[in-house]
């Protein structure tokens, strides 16, 4: 090997790495919050919509299943713009995330609402709840606990994927490193120092997951059964 | 030395950013074109070997240059001290001058009316850096960066962004892809002539590019094809 | 006497096959009602027309004064008056015993929690749950279980309470604690129809047997019915099930 | 076609070509370095099984762009000369074979304890059980996830973006550059890609339907 | 006679619980030997530890001439002279019946196709199955899966059978099928051992019958034992068993 490895970088645009992870951060956050509440509320339509509704819904699950991220955030950032429709590249970014993490916790939570056996539905109807409130008290905790699992291993993904967001302009932590990249030519060392830094993004937000599986599902805490 | 694994192996592996026009480009025959295509086919005639292009963008030129992908860098690579640390550049074969362009309407003489403002530039280029020093001292300035020059262009002409830093050559592209858009150039940021990358300590292709150049540079060749891209002349003095 | 339930003439056919082919029978204030018969008779689905669960296709149904068969009953409000428990609980699993009460109180009425948590502790201690409150139901046996499943559905004070089957997935043991829990309400008065299999339990605490056989009310009458059948089907029947 | 000439079309549909080519290496590359993966985190000792399971949590908590850079580079640090096809090849093998070696995992171990001490009593070696008994039945669950995966494949050989390499994803974006149409030539890539992509995930919804019925 | 199992002060535990604290007993030539007693009690334990799917932490026990608790046994070599067959068939469902029965003989003993299919069909005779050689275990009824399940053992024409309460998911109809299989291997002198829990079978067909409690022999002795049992303990489960 005729390399001399210099992680001298480090010293000097620590703080590039840091903004960068932040951000991924962000994204992540913003777009597992938006991308969950959207996917919920698909695979609501999705199990109990109208027919024209659960078509609608599942063409959009299979039109973004089978395309790829990046297609779809270069053809929303720009086919955005040609509509005249101006968005941050955070924004866009945001919005391309969600929309396809949305489309596959909508496929999740879906196979979630139908696990649960339809005794449960009756037994809250015949307490006299609306449709609605069997759905929101009933169905659904049941359903997202049982594909918690099945929803951090998307959501990890998912972060991971915020990678690619670099190639529509958001700083995140890929185009960080880039940046130094472009000043110190050290790639090969930087993409290192990036690849543990995911590792590290994605051990925390399985821990932070879990954490927070642990406060919100109390029966799963105080029976001690894990997920 | 690299000549000799050129020679040997009978084919250059030239590095072009084929997604930047008009330095390198698809035309409508889907074949590469661009002034740095046809300067790197003039390379490779002369030294009597096959062309292979290496496609990069402007990020990743020169971790293809030191891992070895590419034995030269003809990617309107322009000559810089930074740069210079780590590789090492032959003769300049043209100049790019950086600009920054925004609407016809708006007033824009330097750097501090940026003030407040989005520019948009393409990530790690030689405009990146000028725009990035030029306005250390300015507030509010947001610099949005993109992955290649056509995706600032596209970002610039689809009204994602009203304001760029670039060479002036892509002015009347963004112009000509959407005519609504009344870009013109504002001021000059700075005149880069761009050179051949090479690796560092590679004297004997450094030697052999550099007669090339000059002797390209005398005939007029570069010249010729400078002229059909940009619609100007080089600049009297590179052509002595 | 008030009439609670009465079905006239009721049919009910899933697809091409008729279930129900003319049921006819009424369930006063007060009054505990029995359905017995062989499996597939079709004491499940009329049980299940009373609370709405299924729609009928003929004859009349008035349930707590509201025409069923008219198909503009408001089923919420329907089943504030009318509580069922099922054979398989249907516990929540996600709530603990105490939720699991409080929570149709709550939402659907809108009592208040402080109001509801000392209401639901007032029906656990009838069903003699009220060391349990916190458990969740995996924690809890069978019978346990019925009997919170029991008590859920008296938290919404209904006047009709319907059981289906409520002992059959229990040992014989717990089939005892849930029993008692019923023999209970019907000495409170409460107006009761229940699908059964226990002949015993149904002899003694029916005020009313009615024994379905294809799809109608084949015989019907007081305990004694179950001691001298009239027909050679429920004699048959009685044979088998004791 | 508006903006676009049909050499260029024909530009992206090559790309096309080579996204097939890319799934291919990476789905034969993948399933041959996880097979081996799938039966050591299944049957392998602790070492190997600490050992594999690192691996596992190495590649799935890295974005594959990053590994593709890493593959790309550090291939020619160690002083071979691949070409960007071949490095691809190799980060995608390494992506779908972490992934695959998990599927896979799961399904020898939905194989029962019992088939495997069956299969011991009746004198089997134990490469025997493996090929006769456990295997077979694996396969058998593996199929619908497989295939499912297998769009995975597809869709994430387009980071191959980030190397520069002419995929569709490549393509139709030197196609946008030289053209200014993203709306046409996105939309055309989107479609190739589904034209792929679909058939495959109904593929392996069918078949998994046809499984839970059984 | 001929000694194929010698069980002598055999120990097993796993981790700290001990299961077998000195089960000796002898199987010959011939034998057949029933081991029963209560759940638990080490029965299914023992007879792993005969083809050595289990480790015997002490005492000494020979199979077929070989030393297991010495620990060199070429267990593959063994379990050619060893069949088992337990309660859960364990049939390999991707394989029918004739590829189930003769998958072993061909890749272990390297009989050719021909001759293991003609061996097969030979044992498919023998427990009544011939006609189903072409079908998937997941077609058969439980007895009949069991049953094939003795013949894939049989057809390794073992030296010993040992069987894990092969009855014991099947109802009495199906039961009677298996266990006259099991009755025609006797008479034909194979060697067995076999857990069971039907005590008349075990009277009619065991030369030997083992009660094992608390991890060893309590009481042995022919079938007679059962009738008169020696010890209270026997006794129990003798009254409850039965
Ligand atoms: N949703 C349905 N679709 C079609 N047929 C149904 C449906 N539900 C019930 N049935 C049929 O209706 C008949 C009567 O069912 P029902 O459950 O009322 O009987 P039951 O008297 O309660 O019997 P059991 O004692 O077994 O519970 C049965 O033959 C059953 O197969
Ligand atoms: N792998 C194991 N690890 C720990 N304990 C075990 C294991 N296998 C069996 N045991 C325990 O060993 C004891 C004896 O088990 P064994 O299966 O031999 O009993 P058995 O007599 O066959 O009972 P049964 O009639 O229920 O089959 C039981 O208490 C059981 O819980
Ligand atoms: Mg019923
Ligand atoms: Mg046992």
């Amino acid at each position: 090997m005729n390399y001399d490895f210099d992680f001298s970088f480090l010293s000097t645009h620590w703080r590039e790495l840091v903004d960068g992870m932040l951000l991924t951060l962000r994204l992540s956050v913003a777009t597992i919050v938006f991308g969950f509440l959207l996917g919920v509320a698909l695979a609501v339509v999705r199990t109990q919509g109208s027919p024209l509704g659960r078509k609608l819904v599942s063409g959009y699950v299979d039109l973004i299943r089978n395309t790829p991220l990046v297609i779809q955030a270069f053809w929303l950032f720009f086919g955005l713009a040609a509509l005249q429709i101006r968005v941050p590249a955070m924004a866009a970014a945001i919005i391309a995330l969600t929309i396809n993490v949305s489309a596959y916790t909508t496929e999740i939570v879906r196979a979630g609402i139908e696990s649960i056996p339809r005794g449960q539905l009756e037994a809250a109807s015949c307490l006299g709840m609306s449709r609605w409130k069997v759905l929101r008290l009933v169905i659904l905790p049941q359903a997202v606990e049982r594909m918690y699992p099945a929803l951090i291993s998307q959501f990890v993904l998912m972060m991971l994927a915020t990678s690619i967001m670099s190639q529509i302009s958001t700083e995140e932590l890929t185009a960080s490193g880039y940046a130094i990249q472009s000043q110190t030519f050290r790639g090969f060392e930087i993409y290192l120092v990036i690849a543990v830094l995911y590792l590290v993004l994605s051990w925390l937000l399985r821990i932070s997951m879990a954490g927070f599986a642990a406060v919100v599902f109390t029966r799963r805490r105080r029976l001690k059964t894990p997920l | 030395d690299t000549l000799d694994t050129i020679k040997q192996r009978k084919k250059v592996l030239i590095a072009v950013d084929i997604g930047a026009p008009p330095y390198g480009f698809l035309d409508s025959d889907a074949k590469q074109a661009g002034s740095d295509v046809e300067a790197a086919r003039m390379l490779a005639k002369d030294l009597g070997v096959e062309l292979e292009i290496v496609p990069v963008s402007g990020p990743n030129r020169v971790p293809f240059l030191l891992s070895k992908k590419a034995d030269l860098v003809m990617a309107s690579f322009s000559i810089t001290d930074e740069r210079k640390k780590v590789i090492d550049f032959s003769e300049p074969y043209g100049v790019v001058p950086i600009v920054v362009a925004g609407p016809k309407a708006a007033t824009l003489k330097s750097f501090a009316d940026l003030s407040g403002k989005n520019v948009a530039v393409t990530r790690g280029t030689t405009s990146d850096q000028e725009l990035s020093r030029g306005i250390k001292e300015v507030s509010g300035v947001t610099v949005v960066r993109y992955e290649d020059d056509a995706t600032t262009n596209t970002a610039v002409a689809t009204g994602q962004q009203d304001y760029m830093a670039a060479a002036p050559s892509v002015v009347p592209a963004v112009k000509k892809a959407n005519p609504a858009r009344d870009i013109d150039i504002k001021f000059v940021m700075k005149s880069f002539p761009y050179g051949v990358g090479l690796r560092k300590d590679d004297a004997a292709l450094k030697s052999w590019v550099d007669g090339w150049v000059k002797t390209n540079l005398k005939n007029g060749k570069f010249n010729e094809i400078y002229k059909r891209h940009f619609g100007m002349s080089l600049p009297e003095e590179m052509l002595k | 006497m008030d009439e609670i339930v009465r079905f006239d003439k009721v049919c009910k056919s899933y697809g091409d096959v008729q279930i129900l082919k003319g049921v006819s029978f009424t369930v006063g204030r007060g009054q505990v009602v029995a359905l017995i018969g062989r499996s597939g008779s079709g004491k499940t689905t009329a049980l299940r027309c009373i609370n709405g669960l299924e729609t009928i296709q003929g004859g009349e149904l008035h349930v707590c004064g509201r025409a069923m068969h008219a198909g503009s009953v408001d089923l919420m409000d329907l089943r504030k008056e009318v509580g069922i428990v099922f054979q398989s609980y249907n516990l929540f699993p996600h709530l603990t015993v105490l939720q699991n009460i409080t929570l149709a109180p709550r939402k659907v009425k809108g009592v208040p929690r402080k109001e509801a948590e000392d209401l639901a502790m007032e029906v656990l201690q009838k069903v003699g749950l009220h060391e349990r409150a916190a458990y969740y139901p995996e924690q809890l046996s069978g019978g346990q279980q019925q009997r919170a499943a029991i008590a859920r559905s008296l938290a919404m004070q209904p006047k009709l309470m319907l059981f289906d089957e409520v002992t059959s997935a229990l040992d014989p043991e717990l089939t005892g604690e849930v029993l008692k829990v019923i023999e209970g309400l019907a000495n409170d008065g409460m107006t009761m129809v229940l699908v059964t299999h226990e002949m015993a339990f149904a002899r003694s605490v029916a005020d009313q047997i009615m024994f379905m056989h294809q799809g109608i009310v084949w015989e019907c009458g007081s305990g004694d019915l179950l001691g001298q059948p009239a027909t050679p089907e429920l004699q048959q029947f009685v044979g088998s099930g004791l | 076609m508006d903006g676009i000439s049909i050499s260029q079309v024909g530009f992206i549909f090559k790309g096309a070509g080579w996204t097939l080519v890319l799934s291919a290496m990476g789905f034969l590359g993948g399933a041959l370095v996880g097979l081996p993966l799938a039966m050591a985190r299944s049957r392998g000792g602790a070492v190997l099984r600490a050992v594999t399971g690192a691996y596992v949590q190495l590649v799935q908590g890295i974005p594959l762009p990053v590994i593709m850079f890493l593959c790309y580079f550090g291939i020619s640090i160690a002083g071979f000369d691949v070409p960007s096809l071949v490095a691809a090849g190799i980060a995608m093998t390494a992506y779908s074979s972490a992934y695959l070696g998990e599927i896979w995992k799961g399904c020898i171990q939905a194989v029962s304890r019992t088939q495997w001490e069956a299969a011991e009593c009746l004198a089997l070696r134990p490469a025997q059980r493996l090929a006769y008994v456990i295997l077979p039945q694996a396969a058998r669950i593996a199929i619908a996830p497989t295939v499912g995966f297998l769009v995975q494949i597809v869709k994430n050989s387009s980071y191959a973006v980030v190397i520069g390499f002419f995929d569709l994803t490549y393509s139709s974006r030197v196609v946008n550059n030289s053209t200014f149409k993203p709306f046409l030539v996105f939309t055309l890539a989107a479609l190739i890609y589904f034209a792929i992509c679909y058939p495959l995930s109904s593929l392996s919804y069918r078949l998994e339907k046809r499984m839970a019925r059984r």
